[in-house]
């Protein structure tokens, strides 16, 4: 697969979206036009799968190795499921067509920021990858609150990526080349350490860590769940890919980059995880548990180490297809917390699903979060950051808190006289028990994925 | 040989099989009980004359072990041997356990649970049994611990009533707290030694660290102290009487109390090594000898006269083991076992008889009980030791002993014990033969209660010039007690007995006291009531007398049961207190912590205020820190 | 005289900083979009600058610009969509306004 | 396919075909999950016959590569320590289910529950690789919780949700030690057998701080002295099936952690001066004060929790002290009082499965009402406060007995001595209390146990008196592992 077919899955998908913006021609109307965007995305993944690697191309801003697979895999698989859902499901009463077009436009960026070796690209593939998330946040056009969030996303992200920006312009100019290879800091003092920061400050915000994260919690309580379901996790994979290969880059130069992280990282743990506790809307709950999950990424990243890196990568994974399927039960069966009270009751298949995707989440063997976490510790541990560590140990504890709160409801919650009566929908269904089988599965056969992020323990 | 392994199985076997059964099946099934008691009886009579000739053989005349357990690869071996010492107490049990059963035939048959009972006491008896054979501490200990619950189960056997409740309780915790003793003792034994078994311990004991012997020692005369109920430990006899009073024959009387005598005496040679633990057995022998005569003299219920009367004839025991003579301790251990068990069973008729245990409500039963009473002064008079008696021979060998080591101040304080001892037992012969008959229609008992009580009191008459051949049996040179020794037991005897007589025997009236007490106004209130005193009130010999008594009977209520009775308390506030530290201290800790978090969730949830220029400006605000931060690492 | 690199890193940071400011302190929305859009302009100044004096064969940091010129129009553009729409329900474009989500 | 893996997964199979079963017909699931609990039995014996005693050493070991990059090897054996607690742990959970044949509400997902904990406990003693140990010593709470959360008394919620949160807590510390162990160049292994060969070349001041870790790891679930209110909770609330595999096994857990990790891998650590003076002070004080608060009892069921605090205490003297005797002492405890303890718990929930109540105050006079439940009811109290003759006396005296020899301050032991008395005390307070006496109203009331209830409770008296009169019954087993796991440390 030489030369431009690498780009096929890319293609792909990118020719779905524009078909799917014109919707009304496409046979089945919405329903049809989400099933296609998700035909697509899988056959890109299949694409992917057979011929995934192949030299640099555009010149070495775009490598296409080992990692940028498994990511690329990700994202489109993850979007596949999500489209999968939707075409069974409403977006409040929206029309779907414009949803699944910014979906598949997201997760192409996100695909190409997994492979980018560019500043220029690395920048181009983000904003892709971010702005039909702002649509997104705001699809309900009638509501105030869902824009008023999606307002709120925009500006700070703006804000952020334009910092970051102004670090790329300042690395640009002390490397004297865009392209990852020539890309080093060192022995460039105050101003190396000054841009590595400020491209810091815009990767946080992308990732809502703190203390980075204000936009977050408010957007997600305001968008509708469906769209805070993969807005919060397909930008999020592509994101810490491109983290990943940046600070690959950048980290070694600057001496005290990993404080700057540690810092991060501590902050984002202690903040999201406490923060979530008194929640009791679900979908804010799960903004403040994803600030938790980055802060536990960016303990791994500040080892600094091969391990670290992999470990993130793998992490990232096993955290985005629990919480993406939390947040379609939340929007199937309502935004806050007593909505899902005696689901187990209503629902039993569907409840104890949420109990496996929490206890992933929580760090509880034998799911995908409890092996993700093993190798995120261990890399931290190799780093040397063991206080780091034992406080993410308790921060998980205190997770355990949050999360039972959500099983308290779903088992115990006093049941309302009339509870609605969700329609079955095949579709639906599957896309959640795919999520189940990825949380079950990405546990117990962690070791081919091991082999995919080409990394392994000393 | 082998038949010795079966002597304790017979009755545990017969405990295995009653308990299962059904309550009426197990009332009916009570002969398999008795069967199991006459068999091991003929075994160990059996045994008895194997070991006949007797003497300071090497090894035991039949030893037999099985490896319990292996730990680190040495193996723990364990099992039963046949010798001297082991063969007197083999017959012992056996005979006076029959006549329990026997006599309790009569005494028990209207109660409902009369098959539980001799289920309890079969297994008692095997647990006994197993006591004296074993060849090593460990299993001793453990047929220790099964004697104590069985003591348990009979003395709470009417668990409905609240008194038998809260004595069983209190006997099994006293013993168990000399068995902490004990425990601590094999422990040591074993760092010692390397082994529990006797030959294993008592062989090497001579080559043990100076201060080990003593430390063993003393555990194990704890423990003894536990069981055979010594002052302090003597609480929970008097109580005991609360159980049956044929079971009380044969625990408070002949068996269980002696166990501990039996342990100081098997292990003399560690005693021996330690002269410290040879000379504080005498003095608390000398002291439980003591104390228990005069409480005897001022108790008013007939089953706590004789159980005071228990602890002090151990107290001898104890004083003659302190004197270095297992010979003499062994013999009056025997005696005192036949004479006690018959005045328990005699006890038993007459409470039956006269439907109360308090001797003020009794008199005049000489004339409608003949065989009771003459049986019941064969015992009375062996106790207190007059002539022909077996009680005067094992007293005397005591007294002998004494003599022998020097022991002048034990020695005297033996012979006013014996005088107490005679002044005790004639006053409970006096009131409760003599005098007028309060009760009406006195009647004999049957004869299930009377044929065990003429056996026992045939021996008691026969076996005391057997002293001799006993000690040539368990080794040592036999003695005839030489003048010096019998003329003073006998004129202490003799003192005690007349001045009794002159008390109580004189009158033909029922005695009056109301005057006295309110005299005595400053005696503690319930004793008070019990105590008797005389018209004669002016002889010096009784007023002291009984001041002595009252004073250790105020301390012994108030300073031991109290002590005992202030553990309890001072237990039961410290585990109210554990519990609500547990639930406030500990769970607090734990739920402060929970809600500290929740707390501290919502402080910093007020951070997002929702205005969209605030959140810019904490940003922005990050970022120019992050400047500060960069510029000031630069430098 | 000849105008030296860091006259123009020197304009485009004080026009980076501006934009900051008016980002933080304007109350309307537009006013808002238009200090991020000065921001914006003041990194292309940067890169063209740094395109001009390091590397004046290679033109990677004129591409740059090109392409962070063609970004920050289409977010504007979205910008102004997603202020359009808020405008049609609330009437205001203040930003003060917009705090119900909150905790 | 070998015995041990198809010990561990007969009850996961069975979970996912209960799991099936419709949830109409409520009596199936029980008799499903009892034929498989029956199978896993029987393996369980077949296992005990065929073990060599003599051998040394791991036996019926099985490896396969589960995670080869990080080393993770699904690596199952036995010894003679974990031979024992894996028959008693399958023993339990087919008595567990036959005492839960009167549950109603929600059969099917009750016995998933229970068949789930039952994979779980039986892979904690079989798993030789710490990962896949830590896999299945958590894979005990989720169910556990669930057993307490949904079919416990009034005041589940909390006590279900503070007993998991606490084990979490301090098994996530287990997991720090183990990464340490596995990231540090002497370690290098998840491989438990392998670094128990390496125990002593680890650096002694990085050995004392992972012992730490798996010292709060362990002792949240032995449990011992301050980190154990959450069992008097936990038990209170929890169904009788739970209470008994709770009492019985899980608690065994910790206890068997310390014997297979903590001692072996961190021999210099657990010898230290502080570690061994910590533990057995923190033992001394669980023996008595578990006594002391469960005289203050007034619900039987928390009487027997606290003796559970007590009776692991000695447990814990028995590892404190390290020699071969404490050792072995300690492994008997841990299987007599999963007996006796067991047996209690049955008993009682037997006696509340008709008198709806557990005030020791209302419920008296069992014998002379319901003579057979009393009488058994008094027989495991017997046995609990250590009559010779019973199992509860091997093993505290071959502890008392390990912590005289080993270097442990005689105060210590006597203190534990004592503890015997104490243990007597509050027991034989019960059993006035609530066995002998007049039968008060309510128990005058009710049936006596029917044939049923007699059959679940026979094995475990049989074993009791067993075990008790013949010690080389249990010992057999154990004291091999204990020799060849101390002459390993090289502390014989």
């Amino acid at each position: 697969m030489e030369g431009y077919w690498q780009l096929l899955p890319e293609l792909i998908v990118m020719g779905v979206a524009i078909a799917a913006l014109f919707g009304e021609l496409l046979p089945g109307k919405d329903r049809g036009t989400a099933l296609l965007g998700a035909a697509a995305s899988t056959a890109a993944a299949v694409v992917l799968l057979f011929w995934g690697t192949a030299e640099p191309l555009f010149g070495g801003m775009v490598v296409a190795d080992e990692t940028a697979r498994f990511i690329r895999i990700a994202v489109a698989l993850l979007t596949a499921v999500w489209l999968l859902w939707l075409s069974g499901r409403n977006m409040d009463g929206e029309r779907r067509r414009e949803a699944v077009a910014l979906a598949l436009f997201s997760s192409a960026g996100g695909m190409v920021l997994a492979m980018s070796a560019d500043l220029i690209v690395l920048y181009m593939a983000l904003e892709l990858s971010t702005m039909p998330a702002y649509v997104l946040m705001g699809y309900k056009r009638k509501d105030i609150d869902g824009l008023e969030g999606a307002l709120k996303y925009f500006l700070l992200s703006m804000l952020t990526s334009l910092v970051m920006l102004y670090g790329l312009s300042f690395i640009y100019g002390l490397s004297g080349t865009t392209a990852y290879s020539g890309i080093s800091l060192a022995e460039t003092g105050p101003l190396g350490i000054a841009a590595a920061a400020l491209v810091m400050v815009g990767l946080f915000a992308k990732m809502s860590a703190a203390p980075f994260h204000y936009w977050a919690p408010d957007a997600y309580a305001g968008a509708s769940a469906a769209s805070v379901a993969f807005v919060s996790t397909v930008p999020k994979i592509s994101g810490m890919a491109a983290v990943v290969r940046l600070v690959a880059v950048i980290a070694p130069g600057v001496s005290s980059f990993g404080i700057l992280l540690g810092a991060g990282a501590v902050l984002s743990m202690v903040l999201g995880n406490l923060a979530a506790l008194p929640q009791s809307d679900l979908r804010r709950l799960m903004a403040y548990s994803g600030v938790a999950h980055t802060g536990y990424l960016l303990l791994a990243l500040t080892s600094g180490t091969q391990i670290g890196y992999g470990a993130v990568l793998f992490y990232v994974v096993a955290y985005a297809a629990p919480s993406m399927a939390i947040m379609l039960i939340s929007a199937e069966e309502g935004p806050s917390l007593t909505d899902l009270a005696g689901l187990a009751a209503r629902r039993p298949a569907i409840a104890w699903a949420m109990v496996v995707w929490l206890l992933s989440l929580i760090g509880i063997p034998p799911f995908a979060g409890f092996f993700g976490k093993l190798y995120l510790f261990g890399a931290a541990i190799e780093g040397g950051l063991v206080w780091q560590t034992v406080l993410a140990i308790v921060m998980s504890v205190v997770s355990a808190g949050y999360y039972f709160r959500v099983m308290r409801e779903i088992f115990f919650g006093d049941v309302p006289e009339s509870p609605m009566q969700v329609e079955r929908s095949v579709s639906a269904s599957t896309a959640l028990a795919l999520c189940v089988l990825a949380t079950v599965a990405v546990g117990i056969g962690a070791s081919p994925l091991m082999n995919a992020l080409s990394f392994s323990f000393p | 040989m082998g038949y010795i392994a079966v002597i304790p199985l017979l009755p545990a076997l017969a405990f295995a099989v009653l308990v299962p059964l059904s309550r009426e099946w197990r009332n009916r099934m009570l002969w398999i009980a008795g069967a199991a008691m006459g068999g091991s009886l003929v075994l160990s009579v059996m045994a008895f004359f194997a070991t006949w000739p007797g003497g300071h053989a090497e090894h035991p005349v039949w030893h037999a072990t099985f490896p319990l357990a292996e730990i680190g690869g040495k193996p723990l071996e364990m099992g039963l041997m046949l010798d001297p010492i082991s063969a007197a107490m083999l017959h012992l049990i056996p005979i006076v356990g029959k006549c329990v059963q026997v006599n309790s035939l009569g005494y028990m048959h209207r109660d409902e649970r009369v098959g539980w009972y001799y289920a309890a006491l079969s297994l008692f008896t095997a647990a006994m049994l197993l006591l004296v054979l074993a060849d090593n501490f460990l299993l001793l200990y453990m047929a220790w611990e099964v004697m104590g619950l069985c003591s348990y189960l009979l003395i709470g056997f009417w668990h409905e009533q609240e008194a038998p409740r809260k004595a069983s309780q209190k006997a099994f915790l006293t013993t168990r707290v000399g068995d902490v003793g004990f425990a601590i003792g094999l422990f040591a034994m074993y760092q010692a030694a390397g082994t529990f078994s006797f030959e294993g311990v008592l062989g090497s004991v001579a080559s043990w660290a100076p201060g080990a012997a003593t430390l063993v020692a003393l555990m194990l005369l704890f423990g003894a102290m536990g069981k055979s109920a010594q002052v302090p430990l003597h609480v929970w006899l008097p109580d005991a009487m609360a159980g049956p009073t044929p079971a009380s024959a044969l625990i408070h009387a002949a068996t269980m109390v002696a166990a501990g005598v039996y342990l100081v005496a098997r292990a003399m040679p560690i005693f021996e090594v330690s002269g410290t633990a040879l000379t504080v057995t005498l003095w608390v022998g000398a002291i439980t000898a003591m104390v228990g005569g005069l409480l005897a003299a001022v108790q008013h219920d007939i089953k706590k006269v004789l159980a005071y009367s228990t602890i002090s004839q151990l107290g001898y025991m104890f004083i003659a083991l302190g004197a270095g003579s297992v010979v003499a301790a062994m013999f009056h251990l025997v005696t005192h076992a036949f004479f006690k068990s018959l005045l328990f069973l005699g006890a038993g008729v007459i409470i039956h008889a006269s439907h109360t245990q308090d001797m003020r409500e009794m008199g005049g039963l000489a004339k409608h009980l003949k065989i009771t009473t003459v049986t019941f002064t064969v015992g009375s008079l062996a106790l207190a030791g007059v002539f022909p008696f077996s009680g005067f021979w094992s007293k005397d060998e005591i007294l002998a002993v004494l003599l022998h080591e020097q022991q002048y101040g034990v020695f005297a304080i033996a012979l006013i014990a014996a005088f107490i001892t005679a002044f005790y037992v004639a006053r409970l012969w006096f009131r409760v033969f003599v005098g007028p008959e309060q009760t009406d229609e006195l009647h004999e008992a049957h004869n299930t209660m009377l044929v065990p009580m003429v056996l026992l009191a045939s021996i008691t008459s026969v076996i005391g010039i057997g002293g001799y051949w006993f000690a040539e049996f368990l080794g040592h040179e036999g003695a005839w007690p030489a003048p010096v020794v019998y003329l003073p037991s006998l004129v202490a005897a003799g003192a005690g007995l007349a001045l009794s007589w002159w008390a109580y025997g004189r009158l033909n009236i029922v005695l009056n006291t109301r005057p006295l007490k309110q005299r005595a106004g400053y005696i503690y209130g319930m004793l008070s009531r019990k105590l008797y005193f005389d018209l004669t009130y002016d002889t010096f010999i009784i007023r002291p007398f009984m001041r002595l008594a009252l004073v250790f009977a105020v301390f012994d209520f108030k300073r031991i049961d109290g002590a005992v009775n202030g553990v309890a308390r001072s237990w039961r506030d410290l585990s109210e207190s554990g519990w609500t530290f547990d639930r406030r201290v500990i769970d607090g800790a734990v739920n402060a912590s929970a809600t500290g978090a929740k707390a501290l969730g919502s402080r910093l949830r007020r951070i997002q205020g929702g205005r969209v220029q605030a959140y810019q400006r904490y940003v922005v605000g990050a970022v120019v820190l992050l400047m500060l931060w960069t510029v000031v690492k630069g430098a | 005289m000849q105008v030296g690199l860091e006259v123009f890193l020197g304009l485009a940071a004080v026009l980076f900083s501006l934009g900051l400011y008016g980002a933080i302190s304007k109350r309307s929305a537009v006013m808002v979009l238009m200090s991020l859009e000065l921001m914006a302009v003041s990194v292309n100044i940067n890169l063209v600058a740094f395109s001009r004096f390091l590397t004046p064969e290679v033109m990677t940091g004129q591409f740059f610009a090109i392409f962070t010129m063609v970004v920050s129009a289409a977010e504007i553009g979205l910008g102004l969509a997603l202020v359009l729409a808020i405008y049609r329900q609330s009437r205001s474009i203040e930003l003060a306004g917009l705090n119900r989500l909150k905790g | 396919m070998s015995l041990l893996t198809t010990i561990i997964f007969v009850p996961l199979v069975g979970a996912i075909v209960t799991a099936m079963l419709p949830k109409a017909r409520t009596d199936l699931p029980k008799k499903v999950a009892l034929g498989f609990g029956l199978v896993d039995l029987a393996l369980a014996v077949v296992l005990l016959v065929r073990f060599d005693v003599g051998a040394v050493g791991m036996q019926f070991t099985e490896r396969l590569n589960w995670i080869p990059e990080a080393g993770i090897q699904y690596f199952l054996g036995v010894d003679g320590i974990s031979v024992p607690l894996l028959a008693l742990s399958t023993l339990l959970t087919v008595l567990a289910i036959l005492a839960s044949w009167k549950i109603e509400k929600r059969t099917v997902l009750y016995f998933t529950m229970i068949q789930l904990l039952a994979v779980g406990m039986n892979g904690v003693f079989v798993a030789l690789d710490f990962v896949l140990f830590y896999v299945f010593w958590e894979l005990v709470l989720v169910p556990m919780y669930f057993l307490i959360a949904v079919w416990g008394g009034p005041r589940r919620e909390y006590a279900s949700i503070k007993f998991f949160l606490y084990t979490l807590f301090g098994s996530v510390f287990m997991l720090i030690g183990i990464l340490a162990l596995y990231l540090h160049p002497s370690g290098g292994t998840f491989d438990m057998i392998e670094l128990a060969a390496r125990g002593g070349s680890l650096p002694t001041n990085f050995q004392w701080w992972i012992f730490g870790a798996f010292f709060l790891g362990f002792a949240v679930k032995v449990p011992i002295f301050p980190f154990h209110t959450w069992l008097p909770d936990a038990h209170v609330e929890a169904p009788t099936a739970g209470s008994v595999l709770l009492a019985g096994i899980m608690l065994k857990m910790g206890t068997y952690g310390f014997v297979r990790v903590s001692l072996p891998m961190l021999p210099d650590a657990a010898a230290s001066a502080f570690w061994t003076w910590t533990i057995g002070v923190l033992a001394a004080i669980s023996i008595v004060y578990g006594a002391a608060v469960a005289f203050a009892q007034t619900d039987l069921k928390k009487l027997v929790a606290y003796s559970s605090v007590s009776h692991m205490g000695f447990v814990m003297l028995g590892i404190a002290s390290g020699t071969v005797a404490g050792i072995n002492g300690a492994v008997v405890v841990m299987v007599a009082h999963g007996i006796i303890t067991g047996l209690m718990f049955l008993l009682v929930g037997m006696v509340y499965e008709r008198t709806h109540t557990r005030k020791i105050a209302d419920v008296s006079g069992l014998s002379s009402g319901v003579p057979v439940a009393g009488g058994l009811l008094a027989f495991a109290a017997i046995a609990s406060l250590g009559l010779p003759g019973l199992a509860g006396f091997p093993g505290e005296f071959l502890t008392l007995l390990g912590a005289w020899q080993s270097d442990l301050a005689p105060g210590i032991v006597i203190v534990s001595a004592l503890g015997v008395l104490f243990a007597a005390a509050y027991m034989l307070w019960m059993v006035q209390r609530v066995v002998l006496g007049e039968a008060s109203p309510i128990v005058a009331k009710i049936t006596d146990l029917n044939t049923r209830e007699i059959v679940i409770v026979l094995p475990l008296v049989a074993l009791t008196l067993g075990i008790g009169l013949y010690w080389s019954s249990l010992l057999r087993y154990v004291d091999p592992a204990v020799k060849a796991m101390l002459t390993g440390m090289g502390a014989i």
